[in-house]
């Protein structure tokens, strides 16, 4: 086993007369730091062979139990064809960066501008960026956005109450260095309580936030509404959803949307412990308050079509402190694999796949409806992927006692589960009707 | 080579019919309209595509400040596993491997940078300074201190100065000294009762060693401010010297940078973010512990709440551990002293002048003449004595020569810098390939650079046109031709 | 673009020392040499050189009669599951799952085939019809049968002939009919009692249905010889016709030409046999059965023995099992008419002239005048009626039109063949641009024909000099340069 | 799901207008198949969706039971670094075909001449082929080429008895259509009885041949004598040996090897059923008989160095009849693996691999002939991965026992088992031995 890293190549005569070309007695001399500040300790990690890292990293990961999830709430997986796998770990696109020098790195910046076009079909509206982190930072970023874009006096965030924790819990740090206020809205039935929210805007609101499915897997019966309602005391409407929810439900653009955000990497990733792709879209009249990287066509010396990072200005490697976000590296390579797998499904294939989140969901409602005890859908809407059940005992109970079964759904209430179905377990709602039964 | 959009190859509208759509017609879209192609019309595009892109199996990618090192391919097949695909709503219970692995990493980048906890969730370096700026700001909130300033080197990366803006604070520039480095004068006159922290990379941005370190923390720290460090240059200093030991309180880490997970083009990499024990309360939610031989999750007692809405880019977390298992304490340590090595040895090679020193792992050469340098004084240097060249030129002339160029004209305190970062995995042959490139581009003539490239897939691109006039998605380009 | 050898890179001589030897010194040998390079300059290495390679990925690729289709690439994952990597030496009880999916394979292609058994021994095709000529032996001497010649066609591939001598037998060529294919009468005359069998592919090398197969079968069977199918043109046929209801008797199949596994740069693929009831209990041992409910191995009564020391090209075997069930009937059917389609299409588009058909799945193009034909008489075809040229440098010219160009110069009965076959997975974009890559070559000038290419990696290579002076290792490049 | 092939690109519309194009009324029309032959039938084999074939061979495969393997004899695997997998799965290299066009495939040719190479460095003759499928052809077309080329007057092929059943029955294929006759000389110590050989071999002798290791894993002592009493006969000396061995035992050349063949699939590929990866290498004065694809260097129209496939006429497609081999399809996917598996553990890293195949033998040897009931290694030999074992009990039940506890061994005799240690599993060599006592 070699003594050094395994991945600088240099041999021992090679550093031996590198070293003196550069004047250095030795490595130790190459070091201008201080002695008392100097390490000179050990870390106490011990290098491995390849072989035993992945045995060892393989065996720690096999104590994560083997359980059939019918998970949800902002995490979605769907089939990823081995297309995707195939071809984004090609080394040319995995191994590059930020595409600095758009003369040699026409490749991912072309897939980059096909992402955005995707979304800009979707959605409807004309800017999208090449990602954001996840929907979390992507909605917080929205705040922001309309913060600095605002032709309202006041600075209130209009949120959902059911909106997810975690995504409420990046907001307010974003918008906590701003004017921004988050306040929330009530909501009826898993939807938007218009009445609610229509009370609570006037002309301090900067943005009004909505989601299309909900967290709750309902599908917004009203968001033109919504829009109107934004758009009439002069906030920004943001509409929060997802790549494959947008092949079925109303565009965004048709009811109003001035940002789109959401999750995008349902798409072209397995399930990753919450690792997300944040889709951001928004109209041309925001375009110069975009976070986030912009790729744009232009022409090369020849003539020839090219494609290039573009708007930089807004950025924080130009306009530091003034820049539009501090985010630099972003989720690029997700972005791509995410393009892959839309490109893969096609548009049939993709509407396809939107039409069976809402059929497979209402079927296994109905069927958990059936049972002694449960209720399913709680909420009287259409759904998408995913809905809330309502059980006679107690909640946390039941999903422990599915968990020992072999099945993770979620707790979002005393009486309450919530239940996520996609063509990746599909094939087990059957078996996780089954253990429902068996549990009660 | 010119490879047509997806969309220039085959495009369909599929209609929603209210007869075969599982809802009302009134929630759903009228019709969806994207590319319809096949499985091997796709493999092509992609592969072409792919062969079109510059990458580090490709050659050299000395982009100053990136640490583009090789990506081991195993850590793909490591985070490949079908048990790391867990959703993050599962009980702690059931994933106890992701746990295990993530306590794990906590404790090897704690032991590497000598910090007492660390936290995975931010999704990127940038991210991971924004959680450690709200880590300073809970901190000085908790102890009544409100403060308002946030002192930022102008040598500094912009996602410092973004970041501490973010964050709601005022941005206190410091020029650089004369020698590349922090002014300790500069910044005993700026450090002050508003100070709430003072954001160093170590190397510097142009990989000097902030000599004063200790004299700038204490500085900061009798005026009750912190000190965060900048991860990005952490390549440097494997085994030699450690954040926590300098006086640093906050810093985080560039796992895509100094751990060699891959860049994917811009992405996703993750910015652990590390603090001393006094810090450990404030730091995202949720926060791993190992108790009693089981792992869990817990919220610390007064933490920043989240930077991201889950735990973080957790696939980018798997790859870091197994980088890190790989080399161990010798080849963690021998890495940094061949990227030191590799940033020395082609800096004596190349004709451009670089004005400040001694620099570890990555130098600024200058795009113009080189002073005869005491060291050497060859003649090819005088040769190249009387030529000034825009450092923007020479770069797109270097990739005629087969290589990519450094980051250039940053920072802005060198002129026309060329910011080199060759990392440890070049070997000697491709340092000398890249000396010929610098040494050739820098020979050429005006004529010649204002042309380049000329041997690349595209010719030099309009950048401003794209600006001028953003043309962001096929409908744009779609629109435009009508 | 030139990638140095391995050993021009970095070369070690490790030396076998007597003192940290497991071994005594007279059972070692002195020293190894060999090329010591870091996984990072392998990488790079290995990356470069794909980049130096055509491949389906790269675009069309239509060498005639090696079908050279696109790999899905999820039957890569399907053979990467570690449950497959399992010793040939295991029980039988111990990988029941192995013998299920080689049973199950059995069975598809037994039913693709119209074949009573099939046999996943034979690595290649050319191994499978040395097992299919085994089989033919065997069955004769079982029967007391003295039969010394082999029947092929002068179209057929080189494969056949070598097949039938390695076997023992005299081949008899039977001259091509004018038709292009098999003539009746000269096969009458070819028949005898020594007849151990004839070889034919059908639809032939050329394309072209033996109409009068029935008929051929017939005259064969007749004889008391047997028919033998080679499998390579079976992309034209799947789901339209079967050998076994053509009166074949024995067939082989290739996997990686048919059902779409990787032709990995000349091989692995894999050539099962399928044969009739009556020469089953001939096949190669073991043979995998399912016995109640388990799968069992076993020596059918009158094996011919081995033709592979294992159980062939196992991985091979799982891809092609994963392509055959992801298409399934209407899949497989569609392969084949869309492989016609456009190999029709293509042929209509080329200003050569195709002097047979009506072809299938490929056809020989003669690289000289076209006539006018019937069905066209467009003006291009006048316009290039002078034109003769040599199909090797057509083939040369192609390359600079980025196209792969057809297999050239055979089958030898058609002059100056280009030899095309497309496969269904051009769509008519990629057909056009492979037609203007015909036409164009055929249209430059000799000397253009000559020169090229030029736009390629290399420029037309030397092979006779290559033969002449034969250097087939890096030590002979060393030897003479020294 | 789409009802014809997925990967045939053809939309509706395109089918049609290219049928319209070469006067097509159907698909039908295009095949020129007369009705008695037409099938009109179907197959009865279901299309299934990529994911649904990938779960269905997961599941069928994961019937194969999860033994760790103590599994040699001629198919022997090592630890395979994911460089191999990663770089060997690029399409460039896996989807290509034999270098035809040598001015668009100096990639693959590269890396064959590179295989090539190593073979010569590691046999020490100067010619190696680009691949046979396996050993056991390899064998028997050295053989064939030991008929062609010999300068005697008979055809015996000698070979030991204990030649493994798949190598024997193979070689008696190929030499069935020539004069050769195949006949075995006594073997003692599970290496070569040299007397006894040196009575077999008169002048009608062929081919003399040998193995280092033996099928038995025991390191032949006498090579050298080997060598020389077939050459003193005019037989061709062919020994087969495997790419690990050659790295750390006598070098062929200079024990006076004609030809050497064997198994290079030992580096580069897992544990496959058998698929193998034939070495082929020989002497300069049979260059024109050997069998396969050889790659040369020589110069293209600009002088650069370039690669080609050479000295083809020795080839089936332009010899026919009189061809070296009917072989066309090779190895040459596995070649490259192997070659980069090799580059992968250069010289130190191969050598050291093939010493701890002696070591790690050695002490799993002495750990079990430390049981009661055991002797280990049988024969008095040095060993390579692998040794026969005695058990007093019967081999087969103790076999049968071993694999209910998880363990695969060889039987090679009534009271034989045969166990192969290496890389991959010498982690387990203490559980075995805890088996072994568990068991007997």
């Amino acid at each position: 086993m070699t003594r050094g890293s395994p991945y600088a190549p240099h041999t021992d005569a090679e550093t031996r007369e590198m070293l003196a070309a550069v004047g250095a007695e030795s490595e130790e001399d190459l070091f201008d730091i201080p002695d008392e500040v100097r390490f000179d300790g050990e870390f106490g990690i011990e290098a491995r062979r390849e072989r035993d890292v992945r045995r060892e990293i393989a065996t720690t990961l096999s104590k994560n139990d083997d359980l059939t999830e019918f998970l949800g709430r902002g995490h979605h997986s769907h089939y990823v064809p081995s297309l995707v796998d195939d071809l984004s770990r090609r080394s040319e696109f995995l191994t590059s960066y930020t595409q600095y020098q758009p003369e040699i790195t026409q490749g991912f910046l072309q897939v980059l501008f096909e992402y955005q076009s995707m979304l800009v079909e979707l959605t409807g509206l004309p800017v999208a960026n090449c990602s954001m982190y996840d929907d979390a930072t992507a909605l917080a970023e929205a705040a922001r956005l309309a913060g600095r874009a605002r032709r309202v006096s006041g600075g209130r965030v209009l949120v959902p109450e059911i909106l997810r924790e975690g995504k409420r819990r990046v907001l307010d740090n974003y918008v906590a260095g701003t004017d921004l206020d988050v306040e929330t809205y009530a909501t009826d039935d898993g939807t938007v309580d218009i009445d609610a929210l229509e009370a609570r805007v006037d002309e301090d609101v900067a943005m009004v936030y909505a989601e299309n499915p909900t967290v709750r897997g309902a599908i917004e019966p009203r968001l033109s509404e919504i829009g109107d309602i934004a758009d009439e005391s002069g906030a920004l409407f943001c509409l929060g959803t997802d790549i494959v929810a947008l092949a079925l439900l109303e565009e965004p653009a048709a009811v109003g949307a001035d940002v789109v955000v959401g999750e995008a990497d349902a798409l072209g990733m397995p399930a990753s412990y919450g690792m997300g792709l944040g889709l951001f879209a928004t109209r041309e009249e925001f375009l110069r308050q975009v976070p986030g990287r912009l790729v744009g066509a232009s022409e090369d010396a020849a003539d020839k079509r090219a494609y290039t990072l573009t708007l930089q200005t807004r950025e924080q490697h130009i306009r530091k402190e003034r820049a539009t976000s501090n985010i630099c590296t972003n989720q690029a390579w997700v972005a791509l694999r995410t393009a892959m797998h839309v490109a893969s499904l096609g548009p049939s294939g993709l509407v396809d796949l939107a039409k069976r989140c809402v059929t497979d969901a209402e079927a296994l409602a109905a069927e958990l409806d059936g049972l002694k005890g449960v209720r399913a859908p709680v909420h009287d809407r259409h759904h998408f992927r995913e809905f809330v059940v309502h059980v006679d005992q107690p909640a946390r109970a039941i999903a422990s006692d599915l968990e020992a079964e072999g099945f993770a759904v979620h707790v979002v209430g005393e009486h309450r589960l919530q239940v996520c179905v996609t063509d990746l377990n599909a094939s087990k709602t059957d078996a996780l009707v089954a253990a429902f039964e068996e549990v009660l | 080579v010119y490879e047509p959009l997806l969309s220039e190859k085959n495009s369909t509208r599929v209609e929603i019919d209210a007869e075969d759509s599982p809802l009302p017609d009134d929630l759903t879209r009228d019709s969806v309209e994207l590319p319809e192609l096949s499985e091997p019309e796709l493999a092509r595009h992609y592969t072409r595509l792919s062969q079109m892109n510059w990458s580090v199996e490709t050659g050299p990618y000395p982009l100053g400040s990136c640490t583009m090192k090789y990506n081991p391919s195993f850590t793909e097949d490591v985070a490949a596993d079908p048990n790391a695909a867990v959703h993050p709503d599962r009980s702690a219970r059931s994933v106890q491997g992701t746990l295990e692995l993530l306590s794990d990493l906590q404790d090897y980048l704690g032991r590497i940078g000598g910090m007492d906890a660390v936290t995975l969730q931010p999704p990127a370096g940038a991210a991971g300074e924004f959680a450690g700026i709200l880590v300073a700001k809970a901190y000085h909130e908790a102890n009544g201190n409100d403060r308002s300033e946030v002192i930022v080197p102008a040598s500094a990366h912009g996602t410092n100065f973004a970041t501490a803006a973010m964050a709601g604070y005022d941005v206190v520039e410091l020029p650089s000294g004369e020698d590349g480095r922090v002014d300790v004068d500069a910044l005993d006159a700026a450090v002050s009762e508003d100070t709430a922290a003072l954001m160093l990379t170590n190397p510097n941005t142009v990989g000097l060693f902030e000599r004063d370190i200790v004299e700038i923390a204490e500085m900061v720290h009798d005026a009750g401010g912190l000190l965060y460090y900048d991860g990005a240059n952490l390549n440097a200093l494997l085994g030699r010297g450690r954040p926590g030991d300098m006086g640093f309180d906050i810093m985080h880490y560039n796992v895509h940078k100094t751990f060699a997970t891959p860049h994917g083009g811009g992405g996703p990499g993750a910015g652990p973010v590390g603090v001393v024990k006094e810090l450990a309360e404030f730091l995202p939610s949720p926060h791993v512990r190992e108790r009693g031989g089981s792992y869990e999750l817990y919220e610390p007692e007064r933490t920043v709440g989240k930077v991201h809405g889950y735990a973080g880019n957790w696939l980018v977390l798997v790859k870091a551990y197994a980088y890190i298992a790989r080399l161990g304490d010798e080849g963690l340590a021998d890495a940094s002293a061949k990227a030191v090595l590799n940033a020395n040895y082609l800096a004596e090679k190349v004709d451009l002048e670089v004005p400040y020193g001694p620099f570890h792992h990555e130098f600024a050469a200058t795009a113009g003449e080189r002073d005869v340098r005491e060291s050497g004084g060859d003649s090819r240097a005088n040769e190249n004595a009387k030529r000034s060249r825009d450092a923007a030129d020479v770069a797109k002339r270097m990739l005629d020569y087969g290589v990519h160029p450094p980051t250039t004209k940053w920072p802005e305190f060198v002129p026309e810098a060329m910011l080199t970062e060759p990392t440890e995995v070049e070997n000697r042959d491709s340092l000398d390939d890249l000396a010929r490139a610098f040494n050739e581009s820098l020979a050429d003539s005006e004529e010649e650079l204002e042309r380049a490239p000329s041997r690349t897939t595209a010719r030099r691109i309009d950048q401003a046109g794209a600006a001028r006039n953003p043309r962001l998605s096929w409908r744009a380009l779609d629109a435009e031709e009508e």
